[in-house]
């Protein structure tokens, strides 16, 4: 499916005729920037194909799968997948508890320290990852703990922790706070209202706040370059190949992370799908 | 706070009270301090006098290792010589003073017109590739939120997520592998007649500042689409219908109606795009090898992992900090947008 | 003896022939964590406080920089067999940076040069004893040439030494003080910046030199030997390597034990076990770097001697070779320095 | 439709009467209701009638326990409520927005004061649908709140709050969200559950006709004050302000100055001439007055006498269905009159009019502020 | 209230007529409107009354040039539209949520349209100037649109519509945000800017008090096709189909079967006996019938003959202010009757009644759909 016909005119908006022109424009522009967007994406995919020992389309020696059998047997790189996954769920244990706790408060502290607060807990979005690292790596150098995979978790935690707060916090906001009171109203306990009502109503964000979590940890390399020590994660090793004999073992990686990213997606997107038409049914 | 326990209890509140104190100080405030004191001391360098007993012990180390192998009558001079020379060092080492702490702001105000040159440089290349990531992802925004159906933005979403599957050095990286001298777009070019690689008459995109633009700029695409789409989103189409039914054309409509309205995510979005590229490592690195010049992040990590200067990178990190703050205040301020509106 | 030894070493060095090898023989379990560069490997280690190995494998003039902050272990001469070692490499170690204070740290594992890598098919007229670091500098080299920040700026001392532009010594005087350094390398890097135009690379590991002449677009470049070795071997026989008739640049990677490690007996079994004969062949082997362990070069197979015979023809090759002296801290940072400059000339 | 007439009745419930005894609520330096005296008996429909803002959910959220009142004493029963939380006093409030549980299933829903309060799940589940048949909604327990149609969802709320077998159900404007033509049917459904329950509703609205349709009686707010509490036909003939009179229905208003009294008749003389209207607050000769007249007790003079008479012309003919409103202007002065459509109402009617009433459909009230347009 | 009389006349502006010639509109395989055709008379206010989803609003995106329709052509002023964008067409729309521009003032809304059309900021602001004073919103013209109320936000997207001279203004349910007495009081407000500008008015809307009080002229839509056009009246009393019988007002609809025919009556029977109305549609004996009653037109025999008569008990009384509607049960039918609020209307009425009706006041017309309840 082209970009092309993605934009094709649905709705009587695009049907006016000052408006063709303007779209034409769009749609052209809507395929160059989409070519631009997956040319990257061809070419490590098909790099991962190449029987050449470097990553490389242009010289081309032959179709192979040499470099999926390299991946199953790279020792260090399925070690580093093992610790991304561990710092990952450290991540997610540490930064949930705490942005559902900044969310929690913020949305009740009424207070002129609510936006300070806000502020601070923030920040860590806006800190230049390398910072955070660095920062992180300092103070804990004070308590005799080297850069390692805890150390990259809690830098790691100290801004994921941020975005799931905001995630949190879009989510309190839309919450209808008249349910608690009914609840209370019902004769309800605090803790019975916050197990039956507030968790029920989060727990999808959670999902979500947990699952993203995941994945940036996975992702991030800026800030666990300078934490992660002697130790590493699979992006720091790719890292520190780039440094040293990278090989087409690399582009397997991204190649299986891009199918499995469309496969969920396109789940997600067959869920959804379902569920809009399920609720148009009604 | 007490709205918050009339909701939660005691209990659960104070629970809250304390993830949210230590979350804060420990990993958000105290950590940048301790950041901000590193930059503030230096060790006194090691003098000349250091140098040269190190230098008198490595020749009583090599005289040593000569006389396990030299004749027996050697050594009784060699072992004068090592004598001698342990003399010397006495004498030295007494004049030798351990390295102090100092504190100062040397870190900063010490830095090199190189370093400085470089920083600026960089900051003015981050401010650029905002730029260019904001023309380049509003019409994206723009066609995602409002003209496209449902269904088509549902798949754009998934065109624009994709990419990001893979890690961001690799990304980079491919991109190193397109514009490279014998990458795919010289080979094409090549291949059409334009470019003569066998000769090698190349063009050389590496060689300039515009392959991390294209590279950078691919890198947070994400950063500056979504924020923008958010608030494209909560527009009204009857908005842009309005304005065209009044007569004005495409280029009035966003100057005047879409624009405005997407001003909080084109905010948000210039401050996390230039606060990605300000602070990216891996993006130049990857993308000019080297060859052309550094950007800050990659003075910092030098400071830390090749100098060894962990004082210097710390104050260099810092300055770099105090930039990031003024460019968000800045922004707010240009957008009139408060801390809130980057809740999204 | 058993139980596991971890060891931090450049990703080629231990490869699994020599791992499974000294798994079979000791009985250890070998965990291996590799680097790229000296500073990856010496700020690895300072950043996890010195715990986590218990051998490490750092060029010996960058000793100085783990002496520091401790980062390293005496080592015990009774644990570890000193004949393996070819003695003259062992002896000229000490003064290289293997040593601090009387004490030794480091022990020679292999050591290998930096020369010249250039396209014979360009430039047919260039072999060993006409080649000069001087090639670099040529005026018609736009954007053809491959250096190292790291390094290139010591060469070109050299060359301006040997030319007697700017004295300096054969470049040891960037390591005499302060002061020296820094009129030796104000120099050079005016030299160098001047010429800047010749630049088509900059590398600072294999992968990216290999990649300058590949992709980059260069003909000639300084390199590792390792890198000129393999690309006339695997990529086009038309690359070439050999030492400049200046003397190439000769470097040492050692071995020694952190401060933090916990299995000190099995890393000395590895230790020793790296630098038996037959150890020492199969590395070089594996490599193209040459074993220090005495009698290596008998287990030396055809290609390795061949890429030996292409990169030193003759023995004054190795005679004239320029040890990296021990690194002073004034040399690193005012190195960094120039080079900074020269990258961002 | 047929739901209301279908249902049992729950006999398990007895309303209690709810006294307010010299309550007032500030908000900091807002008065948002002045010192009030409420007396609500046991078992009847209460209406509390007023424009937003007037403090109506302030007083709801006294009695329910969401607010403590800053002056004076709840008693629901007869028990002082001061100090009791909104989970321990004998009310149940439902909310504007209903704020069903989306998440759980209506007998969920239904059973969650039961949940609550510890009662164990198999007994919590045939209570809950006890309720929801008595709401009519059997067949639905399992739905959730966001499958429902709105009046569904309104049902499941009204049993929600029954299922705690209030002495007391608070309702906030229940019936806003919801459009004109379910609004209308609900009317007769929420009448019908408190008839059979006979527990006491408490019904907040800023809509007259919801209020006239449901209730026993109504309390009129206006700015954090009650104006007057009475059955819904005293209120449409006798309001006892001007701003009742004016907010509940429309009215003719006229301005002047009372001239005679007698028989309980006052004679007002203002720009419009003399006026005579029943004078039940004994006004005296020279108070300020304002009369007011019904739109559907103005007539054409049709040759008929009347005690009144004002002549106008006509602006506007309104057709508005089953009667058509026509507007006379008279010195920029607006006079409404509403005719049953007769087919041929007012269609033939033009210009310059002479329209009257009698004394006896007027009424003269001292002057003072009327209902926001 | 008083802006509408201290509007100054704008007299730059006229009308121009609107055709629509055999139009229709296609959306993939639904069709949205059928094949209708439609005169509508330069300056007259002329409503589309149908329920949501009829296709009102694509008729109004036709016209206005947002759609293209799928056959047929539109001729504004006697020119052929096709092809010619809304931004070129002698019309303005004002949206139903009005589509005000949040972030500009008042005034540069207004001005927008000029802006758009290169006036320049001096003129523009004079002119934008003088239709915020028509609008009587003189001193709110730097506000922006978020600090303005409803009815001021309405009266902004009028003047901004008018900004740009249109003959033809077209507005698609502009009072359906307001709340109830803001949407009576704006009725009055639109049709006196209608009549002094003398523009045509398109006005849509669901709410058939809005199309009764406002409009000249009606049409009926209902599933994409025209049922009915004339002026209210007729639309009130001569509804050409039972959709439009019952979708306009309140009706007492009685089935049956055509019994005999004479004179332009009809006696039909059913269920409820025989009943005579007018047979306006000259049914033949045999025809599915129904009889369509308003209930303000139903009466109590209280001694007077009728034609028709049913019998039936009360069920409930709703007093609605200045009318009272009774509901009769009968067989599981509904009877409704409306009574004006005589003061006692219905208060003493009690058990089984007998009501009728006059021959004159039923309507017998062809069985048929009639609008949802
Ligand atoms: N917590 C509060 N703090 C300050 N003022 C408040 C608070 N709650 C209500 N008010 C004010 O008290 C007044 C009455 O509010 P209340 O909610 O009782 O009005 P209402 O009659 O229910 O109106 P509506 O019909 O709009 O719901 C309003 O002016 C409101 O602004
Ligand atoms: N672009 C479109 N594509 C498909 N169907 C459409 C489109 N626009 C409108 N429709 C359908 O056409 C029918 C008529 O829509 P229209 O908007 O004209 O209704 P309406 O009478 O204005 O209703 P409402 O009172 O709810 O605004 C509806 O069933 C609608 O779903
Ligand atoms: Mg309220
Ligand atoms: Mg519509």
């Amino acid at each position: 499916m082209t970009a092309a016909t993605l934009a094709a005119p649905a709705t009587p908006v695009r049907r006016t005729r000052e408006g063709r022109w303007a779209n034409v424009v769009l749609n052209v522009y809507m395929v160059i920037f989409f070519i631009y967007l997956f040319a990257p994406l061809l070419v490590m995919t098909l790099a991962a194909f190449n029987a050449y020992d470097y990553p490389s389309v242009t010289q081309w020696r032959g179709w192979t799968l040499k470099w999926f059998d390299a991946l199953a047997g790279d020792t260090r790189i399925l070690q580093g997948l093992r610790n991304s996954i561990l710092v990952g769920i450290g991540v997610i244990a540490v930064s949930i508890p705490l942005g559902l706790s900044g969310a929690f408060i913020l949305t009740r502290l009424q207070s002129r320290w609510n936006g300070v607060l806000y502020g601070v807990l923030v920040s860590p979005i806006l800190t230049p990852g390398i910072i955070l690292g660095i920062s992180t790596l300092i103070f804990w150098r004070n308590f005799q703990v080297p850069g390692g995979l805890f150390l990259a978790m809690m830098a790691q935690a100290t801004f994921i922790a941020s975005y799931s707060m905001l995630m949190f916090l879009a989510r309190l906001q839309r919450q209808d706070r008249s349910l608690e009171e009914a609840a209370l109203d019902l004769g309800a306990s605090s803790v019975h209202v916050f197990r039956r009502i507030t968790l029920p109503f989060l727990a999808p964000t959670i999902f979500t706040a947990a699952v993203i979590a995941f994945l940036q940890s996975i992702e991030n390399y800026n800030t666990t370059v300078f934490a992660i020590g002697g130790n590493w994660t699979l992006v720091t090793e790719i890292g520190s190949r780039f440094r040293f004999g990278l090989s087409p073992v690399i582009n397997v990686i991204g190649v299986i992370f891009v199918v499995l990213t469309i496969i969920a997606a396109t789940v997600y997107v067959i869920l959804k799908e379902r569920d809009r038409k399920a609720r148009m049914a009604r | 706070m007490g709205a918050l326990v009339r909701t939660y209890g005691r209990g659960l509140t104070t629970v809250f009270v304390a993830l949210t104190v230590l979350w804060m100080l420990g990993m958000i405030i105290v950590p940048q301090l301790f950041m901000v004191e590193r930059s503030l001391w230096t060790r006194q360098e090691t003098s000349q006098i250091t140098l040269q007993i190190d230098r008198l012990y490595n020749e009583i180390s090599t005289l040593q290792f000569d006389a396990q192998a030299a004749a027996d009558a050697d050594k009784p001079a060699i072992e004068d010589r090592i004598s001698d020379i342990e003399e010397e060092i006495a004498e030295l080492e007494a004049q030798e003073k351990a390295p102090q702490r100092v504190y100062t702001l040397s870190n900063y105000t010490r830095m090199s017109g190189l370093h400085l040159r470089i920083f600026v440089r960089t900051i003015f290349y981050a401010a650029l590739v905002t730029v260019l990531a904001l023309v380049v992802c509003y019409p994206i925004a723009f066609a995602v939120a409002q003209v496209a159906t449902p269904r088509a933005a549902a798949f754009l979403m998934l065109g624009l997520i994709v990419p990001y599957a893979i890690n961001e050095l690799l990304r980079v990286y491919a991109w190193l592998m397109i514009l490279d001298y014998q990458g795919v777009l010289n080979t094409f070019l090549d291949w059409v007649g334009i470019t003569n690689l066998a000769a090698k008459q190349w063009i050389p995109f590496l060689e300039s500042p515009v392959s991390v633009f294209v590279a950078m700029v691919y890198a947070y695409i994400l950063f500056m689409v979504f924020p923008i789409y958010n608030t494209l989103e909560t527009l009204d189409r009857n908005q842009l219908e309005a304005a065209r039914d009044l007569g004005a054309p495409t280029w009035r409509i966003h100057l005047r109606v879409a624009i405005p309205h997407a001003k909080p995510g084109i905010a948000v979005g210039c401050i996390m795009t230039f606060m990605l590229s300000a602070g990216s490592y891996a993006v130049p690195q990857i993308m000019t090898r080297g060859t052309s010049g550094d950007w800050f992040s990659q003075t910092i990590y030098r400071q830390f992992f090749e100098s060894n200067n962990w004082n210097v990178g710390a104050a260099y990190a810092f300055t770099l900090l105090v930039v990031c703050i003024v460019f968000i205040f800045l922004m707010m301020l240009i957008f009139r947008v408060g801390v809130r509106d980057i809740a999204r | 003896s058993s139980g596991t030894v971890n060891v931090f070493a450049w990703g080629d060095y231990v490869q699994d022939n020599i791992k499974d090898a000294f798994e079979k023989e000791t009985g250890i379990t070998v965990n291996l964590s590799t680097y790229g560069s000296n500073d990856e490997a010496e700020n690895k280690l300072r950043a996890a406080g010195g715990k986590g190995f218990d051998v490490v494998f750092p060029s010996v003039d960058t000793g100085p920089n783990y002496y520091k902050d401790n980062l390293l272990a005496e080592i015990d001469e009774s644990k570890f067999k000193v004949d393996e070692v070819i003695p003259s490499i062992y002896r000229a170690s000490i003064n290289l940076g293997a040593t601090n204070r009387g004490k030794r740290y480091l022990i020679p594992c292999d050591w290998g040069t930096e020369g010249m890598t250039w396209d014979s098919e360009t430039m047919p007229d260039l072999k060993y004893g006409v080649i000069s670091y001087g090639d670099m500098w040529k005026p018609d080299m736009n954007g053809q040439v491959a250096v190292r920040q790291k390094s290139v700026l010591v060469s070109l001392a050299i060359y301006l030494d040997a030319t007697g532009e700017v004295k300096s010594n054969r470049a040891m005087d960037l390591y005499k003080s302060e002061e020296e350094c820094k009129r030796v390398f104000e120099a050079v890097t005016k030299y160098a910046i001047e010429h800047r135009q010749n630049i088509g690379a900059f590398w600072n590991n294999a992968t990216e030199a290999t990649a300058a002449f590949t992709d980059a677009g260069c003909t000639i470049g300084q390199t590792w030997d390792t890198t000129g070795i393999l690309l006339h071997r695997d990529t086009n026989p038309k690359w070439r390597y050999t030492m400049p008739k200046e003397g190439g640049l000769g470097w040492i990677d050692t071995m020694g034990i952190p401060s933090g490690a916990e299995n000190v007996d099995q890393a000395y079994a590895f230790i020793n076990f790296m630098l038996t004969p037959e150890a020492g062949g199969m590395f070089a082997n594996n490599t193209g770097y040459n074993s220090a362990a005495v009698d290596a070069d008998k287990h030396l197979n055809d290609e390795q001697k061949a890429a030996f015979q292409m990169a030193y023809p003759d023995p004054a090759a190795i005679d004239n070779l320029w040890w990296w002296p021990a690194q002073t801290d004034f040399f690193a940072s005012l190195r960094s320095l120039y080079s900074e400059q020269l990258t961002n000339a | 439709m047929g739901a209301a007439t279908a249902m049992p009745a729950d006999t398990t419930m007895r309303g209690q009467d709810v006294v307010l005894d010299a309550v007032s609520m500030v908000f900091g330096d807002f008065t948002a209701v002045h010192r009030t005296d409420l007396e609500i008996r046991a078992g009847e429909f209460f209406s509390i009638l007023g424009p937003s803002g007037c403090g109506k959910t302030t007083i709801l959220r006294m009695i329910s326990g969401f607010l403590d009142p800053t002056t004076g004493s709840v008693r629901i029963g007869g028990a002082e409520m001061r100090g009791i939380g909104p989970n321990r006093r004998p009310t149940a409030l439902i909310f504007q927005n209903l704020a069903l549980f989306p998440l759980m299933p209506v007998w969920e829903n239904v059973a969650f004061g039961l949940e609550a309060r510890g009662v164990g799940r198999k007994q919590r589940r045939e209570r809950a649908m006890e309720l929801i048949d008595m709401v009519a909604l059997r067949g639905h327990e399992n739905k959730l709140p966001g499958d429902l149609s709105g009046g569904q969802r309104q049902r499941v709320a009204i049993a929600r709050a029954l299922a705690v077998e209030p002495a007391v159900l608070l309702l906030d404007e229940p019936l806003s969200a919801l459009d004109l033509k379910l609004r209308q049917h609900m009317r007769a459904e929420l009448k019908d559950i408190q008839r059979r329950t006979g527990v006491t509703f408490i019904y907040i609205t800023h809509d007259q006709g919801e209020a006239l349709t449901m209730s026993d009686r109504i309390a009129v707010m206006n700015q954090g004050r009650v104006e007057q509490v009475d059955t819904t036909d005293v209120l449409y003939d006798d309001p006892a302000t001007p701003f009742v009179a004016t907010f509940v229905g429309e009215q003719n208003v006229f301005r002047g100055r009372v001239a005679e009294v007698a028989d309980g008749f006052a004679v007002i003389e203002g720009p419009d001439g003399r006026l005579r209207g029943r004078n039940r607050q004994k006004l005296a000769p020279g108070d300020e007055a304002m009369v007011f007249v019904r739109p559907e007790r103005m007539q054409f003079l049709n040759g008929a006498a009347l005690d009144n008479v004002v002549s106008a012309s006509i602006d506007r003919r309104d057709l508005e269905g089953p009667f058509v409103n026509l507007f006379l202007k008279r010195d920029g002065n607006e006079i409404m009159v509403h005719l049953t459509n007769s087919g041929a109402a007012g269609r033939d009617l033009g210009g310059e009019q002479r329209v009257g009433f009698a004394a006896s459909d007027a009424l003269v009230l001292p002057a003072g502020e009327l209902a926001r347009d």
